[in-house]
């Protein structure tokens, strides 16, 4: 599935809930099945520092596709994380580093992903890109 | 306090009056920055559509009425907080502004390498940060008078690590995180054995309680408008004429200078020496009409009220199993920083959102707080004079949907 | 201009329509500061009526929607300043703040003994007094480039004042006392061929002409939002990213730091890191609001108008006998700066406010341009777009009046 | 007469005038009529420099009365200055150290004594006090 159909799949899951408890209730459960990082991986390295939550983040680079792990010290970033490396794993670095994440706001869980919430999604965003990115380059420079 | 009409008062407040999320909201965020009163916005409006001009040194009409509107609150400010003069009365942007000022400028002047300075570890980062990195910058060491577990602090640590190189104490009255209020006399007149200076952040005690600089004598006293109910933009220093005479001015530009020339340039008189560029008439008018407020109501009345509020809302909480309250000193202002069971406070705090119920969780700019009680943050609700023992009720069954959603 | 309707915009500035000393009022102190337009007014009661509260880390709707508004504000700063990213520009609290942010900054960390400083014999003492005192301090000479008798910079001396050792220009894009604007870009180009940073003032001139910092190339530009229709107590500091980043922070306290712990502190990334300190929430707002006024009408339009104004007031005023118009630049904004024959700009002036103009007298907080017509003061009636032509001639009978009364 | 007793008499004075205009220009008169300041005294220290205008001061003791001349480059200035000149003058130091101003606010000139408005007349006011207190404590010393 391209990234498109992952979030509209996102999107289709969620239309079915008319009230925030269960939207939120959904997103628990969705940070409970997140690939999780093992402790011994919560390190400093892996860590993205929010003010409010703190974010765990590793990628693997397979066959030319990118598999992200996550993990978050509060449930509801862990489930906003979980949306995150569903719709991004097993994508090219090129789909990722062009990817928009605007199904969180069709969601309706636009707030959580404020550059000035400081829960450390917006910084987890912008460091899978920057794997994509480094993976892409890395491959690249073995190729030629 | 069958006196006390809460209704009556939050008639004045509109921003109290709107739904968030599909319920009447409940502004549980006072510690951040308070609401304001019809009276003050009201106040606002009439500057800008009667009376707004660039005030002092001005001929014109507008302008002497303004800078005479201007001149009255810093009387009213001095008379609020019980000074000598009104020249001891600097208008600055904020708290932070404030004992950025000093430390720029007492600091330069008067700190030396080998001296020493004592904050406290309840301090918020603005009463922080500036003389953390005083310190560093004039290797003067920094101290820090220690809290015990209940967040209170240990006076007897504090005496110690005062000597003759103390020149600076830098203490909050009030902790925003934990609702502890200091004895800030006790620690003034300590200090002052040693001849050290005092600045006292007030940022947090002002609008709860009435404050005497003169009584208290401290050397500085600073505080933010907007959380006392007057506009953003405002905030004072209060300063000892003697050592506010003494100090070189900080910011420079417009206002502030006397005669300028290429060869030299002097200085202005106090207070205007420390306000350099256009000052925010529209904020310090405001905060004119906030003071006048809190006057009409008496400080005493509403404090009285709100220490009820506030044990309502400790024996409503402590009623919650699970519940754990971070900060139990002896004197609480009316805040309650609390965690529930292992739960996030990020999670906590979206779903009691969700509830149309606005508290603050983090930090509260307050780090080295929260790393002695070893906690990512906490769950802060401040509560202020219009606030009611319903909405208190409101906080209580919110928790209760949070406990539901992640116990 | 048939297109130009200042009957139908005058009716958005409350303010214009009041009688002083019982005639309507003329407001010609808008270099000063300006009138609002009841969409800004409007914007401020709306914030404290629905939407007041402390921004960033809030977790909480009112935080939320607040936050985002204060973030749009600075997207829409960057867009009308025409900067690259948002992240370079910082909220200060006016003109004069933005400069000694520079001079506390930038200055304190690469300015070194020897080096030379420029700036122009046209500053406010905003951008004088804060060179002054940092050149005294760092042993660092002040250059100034002079005037001539039209109060034009002379561009051959200032080629002169460069060399390898300018570390910075600072200098005014308009002149708040003679009205002389400068061809900034000359100046920036000049002075990067030495490597030199370029500060620009831009308090004058921001209202009155379209600004791309990109084109100019300045490194830091500044401006106060109440010379622009704004409330009180905004302003802008624009820096070029990588410089910005590259330097230390000024004030410190709540906002600004990323970590705090008693062993050390790391601060927060730009634009924060110049931010200390609650955010005047609402003039940000009020300035978002302003700028979408200005753009609403188009700067072109009301420049256009206002250059009318300026044309036909000189006309006027030197068919007056005796009047001695100061500062007559080649490109000139719409201010007059004058005197009447010998008589004093102070009785000029409260003739002049008596019969309902409001017009600033004295040095206008340049007492160097002063200086060098060696006058001690002048009249200076500032237009702009919501003045009329009629407004004018009122002007013209006053300044009759005060000749009858002292000629 | 006293202090009170020229204060009146000014109101008195200016109580004849309806307009602005009239009162203005009475007060121009006045400064012609003040005793001026020689060139020679318009020294740097009998200066107080006000922002919009200068005013020169200049204090005189005998028989146990102090006698002013002022002058000013602003003419409205030096009206203001002539009458405080008219009021003071003549009188004794203890006098001149309790009298107030009130009588310019009742005559409606009160925004020229406003202490930010730095025309030099509140300094001037200041001054003509601190000679006040100067002369008698030298008087004291002398008695003592
Ligand atoms: C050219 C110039 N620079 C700087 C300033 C200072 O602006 P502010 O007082 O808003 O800080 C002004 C305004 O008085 C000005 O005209
Ligand atoms: C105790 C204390 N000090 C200082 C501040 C800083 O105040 P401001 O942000 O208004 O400068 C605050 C407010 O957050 C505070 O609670």
């Amino acid at each position: 599935m391209t990234i498109q159909e992952k979030a509209a799949e996102i999107e289709q899951e969620f239309s079915q809930f008319d009230d925030w408890m269960d939207k939120y209730n959904y997103l628990i459960e969705m940070g409970n099945d997140l690939p999780l990082i093992d402790e011994e991986n919560k390190t400093k390295q892996n860590l993205i520092s929010g003010c409010q939550s703190r974010v765990w983040l590793k990628a693997r680079y397979e066959d030319g596709k990118i598999h992200f792990a996550a993990d978050s010290d509060a449930v509801i970033t862990k489930g906003i994380a979980a949306l995150l490396v569903r719709v991004f794993t097993g994508q090219t670095p090129d789909e990722i580093i062009n990817a928009d994440t605007e199904f969180i706001d069709k969601i309706g869980l636009k707030e959580h992903l404020s550059p000035t919430r400081s829960n450390g999604l917006m910084s987890m965003i912008k460091q899978m890109k920057l794997y994509a990115l480094a993976f892409k380059t890395k491959k690249e420079q073995n190729t030629n | 306090m069958a006196s006390f009409d809460v209704h009556k008062i939050r008639k004045d407040f509109p921003a109290l009056h709107q739904e968030i999320n599909d319920r009447p909201l409940v502004y549980f965020d006072n510690a951040a920055t308070t609401q304001k009163p019809r009276q003050v916005i009201d106040r606002i409006t009439r500057y800008y559509e009667k009376e707004n001009c660039n005030i002092h040194r001005g001929v014109h009409h507008l302008s002497q009425v303004a800078t005479e509107a201007f001149e009255n609150t810093r009387k009213h400010v001095q008379n609020f907080i019980n000074a000598s003069e009104s020249r001891e009365v600097i208008f600055t942007k904020g708290t932070t502004d404030s004992v950025n000022l000093v430390v720029y400028s007492w600091g330069e002047k008067y700190l030396e390498e080998g001296d020493e300075i004592i904050i406290s570890a309840l301090e918020h980062h603005s009463n922080l940060v500036p003389w953390q990195r005083l310190s560093k910058k004039k290797k003067a060491p920094l101290r820090i008078i220690p809290i015990d577990d209940n967040g209170e602090l240990i006076f007897e640590t504090f005496e110690k690590l005062l000597n003759e190189k103390t020149k600076i104490l830098a203490l909050t009255q009030t902790s925003n995180t934990l609702g502890s209020i200091i004895d800030a006399k006790k620690y003034i007149d300590k200090a002052h054995e040693y001849d050290a200076k005092v600045l006292i952040d007030g940022a947090q005690a002002i609008m709860h309680q009435q404050i005497d600089v003169q009584a208290m004598d401290c050397d500085f006293y600073c505080f933010s408008g907007h959380k006392m109910y007057a506009p953003m933009g405002v905030g004072i220093l209060y300063g000892k004429e003697e050592l506010l005479e003494s100090m070189p001015p900080f910011e420079s530009g417009g206002e502030m200078v006397d005669e300028v020339s290429f060869d030299g340039t002097t200085y202005n008189e106090l207070p205007f020496k420390f306000e350099a560029g256009t000052p925010n008439v529209e904020a310090v008018l405001g905060l004119d009409t906030a003071i006048a407020y809190l006057e009409d109501i008496g400080i005493e009345r509403l404090a009285a009220y709100e220490e009820e509020l506030l044990e309502y809302a400790t024996r409503k909480l402590k009623e919650i199993e699970d519940i754990r309250i971070i900060g139990n000193a002896s004197r609480k202002t009316s805040l309650i920083s609390f965690l529930i069971g292992d739960i996030h406070p990020y999670d906590a705090g979206t779903i009691i959102d969700k509830m149309g119920i606005a508290v603050r969780t983090g930090h509260h700019c307050a780090q080295p707080v929260l790393d002695f009680y070893r906690i990512p943050g906490t769950i802060r609700a401040s509560m202020v004079f219009y606030n009611t023992f319903e909405e208190i009720d409101r906080l209580v069954e919110a928790i209760q949907q949070v406990k539901k959603m992640f116990g």
